[in-house]
């Protein structure tokens, strides 16, 4: 997780992008840009389409229509563009049979890694994994998963990370150090894009908030100007 | 700890199964009889039926330590009833390897697609995937449980087994049949008899001996290695 | 008597959910079924039967291509039940784990017994025999009585192992093959001409499975499911 | 959920409670005793235990050593009691091929509910469900499955409820409804233990919190009484 | 170069995942082999096939035992990317997707080749034939590849589908027929005395089918699967 990360600066377009499943449009025309160094968060309700959204950036869903670009290209079929992108989803992505160590050393060989060994030690060590790390899967507890599979999203230092949901199951401790890693990684040459229902505790690291309103962002403004759209604001606000 | 600790009739029985196969090998090459045609090979026949008989009461009694388990969730009737389970493989094996090598001279083949040799052969494969099950479970308790429950099935085999040359027509003799099978049996002199009840006792020891070893064995990996799975 | 009453519900209510999940996706029956015609072919093929031999085979063929065909029903019955731990769903309910076994042997019985009535006639056609007759297929529904009960036993074993996926038919195919054996040796008598009652042995083999396999799953339901 | 569902007082009595998976202890002599009309929130870190007590209170697993009585009786093969129990865990526990309301309807049937499809409308009215009630739970969102969990175990009117982070993946509308319904069916007659990793905005609800902590509850006390366990309660803070 | 480089290195990290997991398991290959076993015994017995007739049956045999098995192995193999979603982290990774299908195909054909061999003595055994020759081993593996590699395509189709559990052997025997044809008819060739170069129209068709289908998973692979 060291500084800029990529020679370029990073960088998402969308535009009129639908996706639809059977006919039901679930995204509708939405257009989003994301800048380099933004720290977006994506608010919407339950099925809104923020994890459709978020898999479309991924390139693992391919949209019915629609431009999306992901560091001026699109990230279907495009290695180069992937090698770019973390991603952590509602499932953790991982081989239930191997262990939590030997899934992260198998993600480092895939992505190329040159210290694959070193950066599996040190996420090991920062999302506090030792004591399980020669665990297989299957055993481990929601909570430890979730944290195997934010280690697995940010190993080869991504310069977009999409995030749905990255709190769940965590506990107090590793959402803290969750939530600082974010700090740690938003930095030029970066965007991170993070799905949350309880983004509250999120405000002070987000530059950015999007609001995902039938099938379309209906608000994208900084957090600085959250003040000037009452409904949205009081979307985040209505439990707390 | 205790369990190092090797039963004294642990010792008495190793002792007295290591004197009584080389002697029953001894009776059976110098006292009894060549057989009048098949020759010298009719020897394997003690070996062959008493590995076939301690092979099948070894499954029989993997089944009830298994239910013993069952009724119990003390995981020794589950050590117990693997191991049977495992000695009663080997067992199975020498039974089918020893019939083959018999086969060879006097049906002038390894192997007929007999029902006999087929059930057995089938009989081995269903406690093969004894081992298969139990070697993808995850823990001791579901291995325990899930093996205990397979053994109990599973030992329907085993009749059948016993009972296939009397349900299909097959080359393979009936002995203990009272009307007799088809095939071409011999007849037992009273010292064949003899020595088969001999070799028939002998395995029998041997087959505790084994199943015990093999039980104590579970209970050291139980108690030392904490296998993570 | 109420007691009765609510379990024969419970064995209804899990009965009736496999056909609905079956009714939704008109998948799996389909998919046997193919399965089923395939094996028919493959083999002639492969095994290249010669003509003459074929119509003592056809009984053979009939059992081993359902056996594997009911295998996938098998499968897909309890991989069902894993998805998303619905399973869980199904031990949590306030009924006897046994009535959730009769209730997906039912299930299996149904679906594989179809599978097999539909191949009658077609195997009758391409073997030159005549197997719709009332006794074959009252052979035919008591052996899949029996295989079922007993694959619906083990795909219950199978689905906890890390193999799952592939488990069942190791253990399912050893443990079935008297049954199969008993069935194909009553159909082959049957289509030879002898009567059921000449071939008593081998149906009471057949049933003496199905009632034995159905006791194990009433015994030993509950204790394989438990976690 | 009508008022109180059973004739006799619920009551949950553990004691001496041990699992083991392998010979790794994971709860180690555990006692907890919840009374009648107690909401007790379990805490504790990733990996501590609680989705294994739960399941073991809901009769799913069986425990290794020790004393488990749910109103009176083990709830391991004992169908009355299973009757009075309802788990939401960490997966939905529904059928993928089956709409929301099939899956419903099913559970309804097999907990043999008089008026089950009242009682499925009126869940899934409460979980605002209507919209996509003709779904295959395939094509729901995570959300949305999630509801139709709550609904599910909710569905029979329990006297024991046992949720496992039954926040996750609601959106701020579904979490605030399902606080509400907390506060509703925290009744005489009823016991609720809920396991959360921020349980801040259920202590207002709560009776009594319960921290897991190396196998063993370390402490169990009233929410009144959270100011005299300093170290639970910086715990609970720790994060915000 | 680095990218062939790179490309080799992304194969043979998917392939050295599986052999990982197949490791950590031992269960994949014992199954298969279990299971064709099973099957050499079960259709002894169901389709009572007379001894006269076993000398012309142990290719027959061993390709169809060697097809039911692999399947197994291929249906094990794709269902392990299915749990967790893993499949999605393959697809998220910065290589070429035909590359992950070469990487699957490559285990599923030392899996298969393994059991394959490991066949060939114990069919030899049991019906008096030895199966022990170096062109035979050589015909085995051309035809495992050809197989395995179709058969990978096709598991990468039918997780897609609702009935994923058991709609791969349905797609994958009738398409897989020819290789199977040829596969046994060059097996029998060499039994019966036949050299390699008298049977090189069958060794030719397994060597094209062999070649469309890894050409077919290079290039649809990646339209397979995307969502
Ligand atoms: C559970 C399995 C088996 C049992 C209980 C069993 C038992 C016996 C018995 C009691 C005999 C002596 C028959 C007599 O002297 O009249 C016998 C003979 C024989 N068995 Fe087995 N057997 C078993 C399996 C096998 C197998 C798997 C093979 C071959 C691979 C085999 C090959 C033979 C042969 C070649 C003979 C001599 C036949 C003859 O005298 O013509 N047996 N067996
Ligand atoms: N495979 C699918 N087939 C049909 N509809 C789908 C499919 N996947 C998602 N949908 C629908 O798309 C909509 C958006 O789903 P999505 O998972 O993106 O929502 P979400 O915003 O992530 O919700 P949540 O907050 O609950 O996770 C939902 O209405 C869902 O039903
Ligand atoms: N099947 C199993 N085999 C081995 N260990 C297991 C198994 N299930 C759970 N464990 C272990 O038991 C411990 C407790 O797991 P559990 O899921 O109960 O934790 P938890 O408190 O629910 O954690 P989380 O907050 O992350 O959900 C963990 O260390 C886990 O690794
Ligand atoms: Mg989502
Ligand atoms: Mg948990």
């Amino acid at each position: 997780m060291a500084a800029n990360p990529t020679p370029y600066a990073a960088h998402i377009d969308i535009g009129g992008l639908s996706k639809r499943f059977q006919h039901r449009p679930v995204l509708n025309g939405l257009s989003l840009t994301l800048n380099d160094g933004d720290l977006c968060i994506l608010v919407g309700d339950n099925g809104a389409g923020k994890t459709t959204l978020l898999r479309i950036l991924a390139g693992l869903v391919r949209p019915s229509q629609g431009e999306v670009s992901v560091c001026g290209s699109s990230p279907i079929g495009n290695p180069r563009i992937r090698r770019m992108i973390g991603y952590v989803g509602h499932q953790p992505m991982v081989y239930q049979d191997l262990t939590a160590r030997e899934n992260l050393v198998h993600y480092a060989r895939l992505y190329g890694l040159a210290k694959g060994e070193e950066v599996v030690a040190d996420a090991i060590a920062a999302f506090n994994m030792a004591g399980y790390q020669h665990q297989p899967v299957r055993t481990l507890s929601r909570g430890m998963q979730q944290r195997l599979s934010l280690a697995r999203a940010t190993l080869h230092n991504p310069a977009i990370l999409l995030f749905d949901e990255p709190h769940t199951g965590l506990d107090q401790e590793a959402a803290a150090f969750f939530d600082q890693s974010l700090r740690r990684l938003n930095q030029p040459g970066r965007i991170i894009l993070l799905a949350a229902h309880r983004p509250q505790r999120l405000l002070t690291v987000a530059t950015h908030v999007a609001w995902l309103r039938e099938g379309a962002i209906s608000d994208h403004l900084p957090v600085t100007a959250l003040g000037s759209a009452p409904l949205l604001n009081s979307y985040l606000q209505e439990v707390s | 700890m205790n369990v190092l600790k090797k039963p004294i009739l642990l010792v008495i029985l190793d002792i007295l199964t290591l004197v009584l196969v080389p002697a029953a090998v001894v009776l059976v090459v110098f006292f009894t009889p060549v057989e009048a045609v098949m020759g010298p090979v009719q020897k394997v026949f003690y070996f062959h039926v008493s590995a076939a008989w301690a092979g099948m009461l070894c499954f029989i009694i993997g089944a009830v330590t298994g239910g013993a388990y069952l009724l119990t969730r003390r995981l020794h009737w589950d050590w117990l009833s693997t191991s049977s389970i495992e000695v009663g493989l080997v067992f199975a094996l020498i039974a089918i390897l020893s019939g083959m090598i018999w086969a060879r001279p006097i049906w002038n083949t390894w192997w007929v697609w007999d029902p006999r040799l087929t059930t057995t052969a089938i009989m081995t494969l269903v406690y093969l995937a004894y081992f298969i099950l139990r070697s993808g479970l995850n823990t001791q308790e579901t291995r325990a449980r899930l093996g205990a429950v397979y053994a109990i099935v599973a030992v329907l085999t085993v009749p059948l087994t016993f009972f296939s040359i009397r349900l299909f027509r097959t080359i393979h003799p009936v002995v203990i049949a009272t009307g007799g099978g088809d095939g071409p049996a011999f007849n037992m002199s009273p010292r064949m008899l003899t020595a088969l009840f001999a070799s028939l006792f002998v395995f029998t020891l041997m087959l505790i001996d084994l199943v015990w070893h093999r039980y104590r064995l579970a209970q050291l990996q139980y108690e030392t290695s904490p296998e993570v799975n | 008597m109420t007691g009765v009453l609510a379990y024969l519900a419970a064995v209804w209510q899990v009965f009736r959910k496999d056909i609905q999940v079956e009714w939704r996706g008109r998948q799996g029956i389909p998919v046997m079924l193919v399965f089923a015609l395939m094996i028919v072919f493959l083999f002639n093929f492969a095994l290249q039967l010669s003509p003459d031999l074929q119509a003592g085979l056809a009984a053979g063929l009939l059992w081993v291509s359902l056996a594997f065909a009911s295998t996938l029903g098998l499968n897909r019955s309890i991989s069902l039940e894993r998805e998303n731990n619905a399973l869980d769903g199904l031990l949590l309910a306030p009924v006897d784990r046994s009535a959730v076994f009769f209730g997906k042997a039912l299930g299996n019985f149904c679906f594989t017994s179809l599978v097999g009535l539909l191949l009658l006639p077609i195997v009758s056609l391409f073997y030159q025999q005549n197997l719709l007759r009332l006794p074959l297929a009252a052979v035919l529904l008591l052996g899949v009585a029996a295989y079922t009960s007993l694959g619906t036993l083990l795909s219950a074993l199978s689905i906890q192992a890390r193999t799952r996926d592939i488990l069942l038919p190791v253990l399912l195919f050893p443990l079935a093959l008297p049954i199969l054996i008993a069935a194909v040796e009553a159909t082959r008598g049957l289509l030879s001409g002898q009567t059921l009652a000449e071939l008593s042995s081998w149906v009471y083999l057949i049933l003496a499975g199905a009632l034995l396999f159905n006791a194990a799953g009433l015994l030993f339901f509950e204790i394989i499911l438990e976690e």
